[in-house]
């Protein structure tokens, strides 16, 4: 059982997608699993005023946005019957197009994975201390807000 | 009494600075501390800032030597 | 627009998790998504009377699940905002621990995309004509029901 | 008058084949082969049994020279 060591959610620039291929690699010698959910959040180009945004750049308050993310995880272990959960969150610049957030739940049966799956989405939005400067082409910047 | 004060995102940009080290009296609570500092950098939409000491979301608190407080913005993770 | 397409939706054997890391790399160009929602079906070695399930061998009405697959894909297309779709489904034999569903929805935003993802899954279980014998060790075999 | 008939997971193991011609009587309708069948090859759970002709899911239409009959158990896909 992974369940109870805290781990590195950070990670610097984007998500790669071969990390989401080794990482599904890595649990098919568990065959007490029968679904994994996983969820994966972009970069989008969004317009602002006419100006697109071309990347943004993540920051947060990492000691305690570590250990939100182990009590996210605790809660998430308690409510859900998951065999396992990783969770991926880019600091630094991530350009439009590129993986920021990379979420995968396991467990037997398909709606429980699914389920923990949502909450860790729900859950990192609400109460992780992350930042992104959304950043246009001509250099110009705003703050991103969650929706 | 020294506070390490620590700023994010916006605020940290409105501050002109990520860190700092502030002398406050003993006994000041944290809201205290939230309240004079939104005042002297004029962060913008104070009613969504929270404070975090010790990384633990709390306004209520007296400060203590030595605690770190946070500036928080609204989070945008994901 | 590739939704109106008719697309090969069954593999030979099992889904290789390189095929997922390039699904995802394929959608970097489109920064219009801002999630992607993925669900992946694992063999389990489920224990049934002392003995363990070792592999599952699929089969299908194959002209009919074809036409199905395009069924649903048209109505989810209708009913969610996604940008695109991918459904991958195993024929022949997969072994325990290895993936023989893999949903890929995208979306500009994490709730359609999740939402879509999850309606593909519950309707390709309830409509598509696919059987799976579950093989033991002992090379017996007993005929898989979904719950 | 000639149907195409075709069998399905546990069923085409029952029956001990895949697909099968049959001679069918003009105007016979899908459930009547269904209930002939199901009683020829002593087909377990028959009321799990759904029949689908050229490929779609129906058994009240009339049989017609060439139709292509399916005998779907209960799907298992995923």
């Amino acid at each position: 059982m992974d369940k109870k060591k805290p781990k590195k959610v950070f990670v610097q620039g984007a998500v790669p997608p071969e990390k989401i291929a080794q990482s599904i690699a890595n649990h098919q010698s568990k065959t007490n699993i029968g679904a994994h959910s996983i969820f994966l959040g972009q970069i989008r180009a969004d317009e602002v005023n006419g100006k697109t945004v071309s990347a943004i750049d993540y920051s947060a308050y990492e000691e305690m946005a570590e250990d939100v993310f182990h009590e996210i995880r605790e809660a998430a272990f308690s409510e859900f019957d998951i065999t396992c959960a990783h969770i991926y969150h880019s600091l630094g610049k991530v350009k439009t197009g590129e993986l920021c957030l990379f979420v995968f739940t396991s467990s037997a049966h398909r709606k429980i994975a699914i389920d923990a799956c949502n909450y860790f989405v729900e859950e990192i939005k609400a109460k992780v201390p992350i930042y992104g400067k959304e950043i246009f082409g001509d250099e110009t910047h705003q703050w991103k807000k969650n929706s | 009494m020294k506070v390490t004060v620590k700023y994010f995102g916006i605020i940290a940009e409105t501050a002109g600075k990520k860190e700092e080290i502030l002398d406050v009296t003993q006994g000041m609570s944290a809201s205290e501390l939230k309240a004079r500092q939104i005042k002297t950098y004029q962060i913008p939409e104070a009613e969504s800032v929270q404070l975090a000491v010790n990384r633990d979301l709390n306004t209520e608190v007296e400060l203590k030597e030595g605690d770190e407080v946070a500036f928080l913005p609204p989070f945008a993770g994901g």
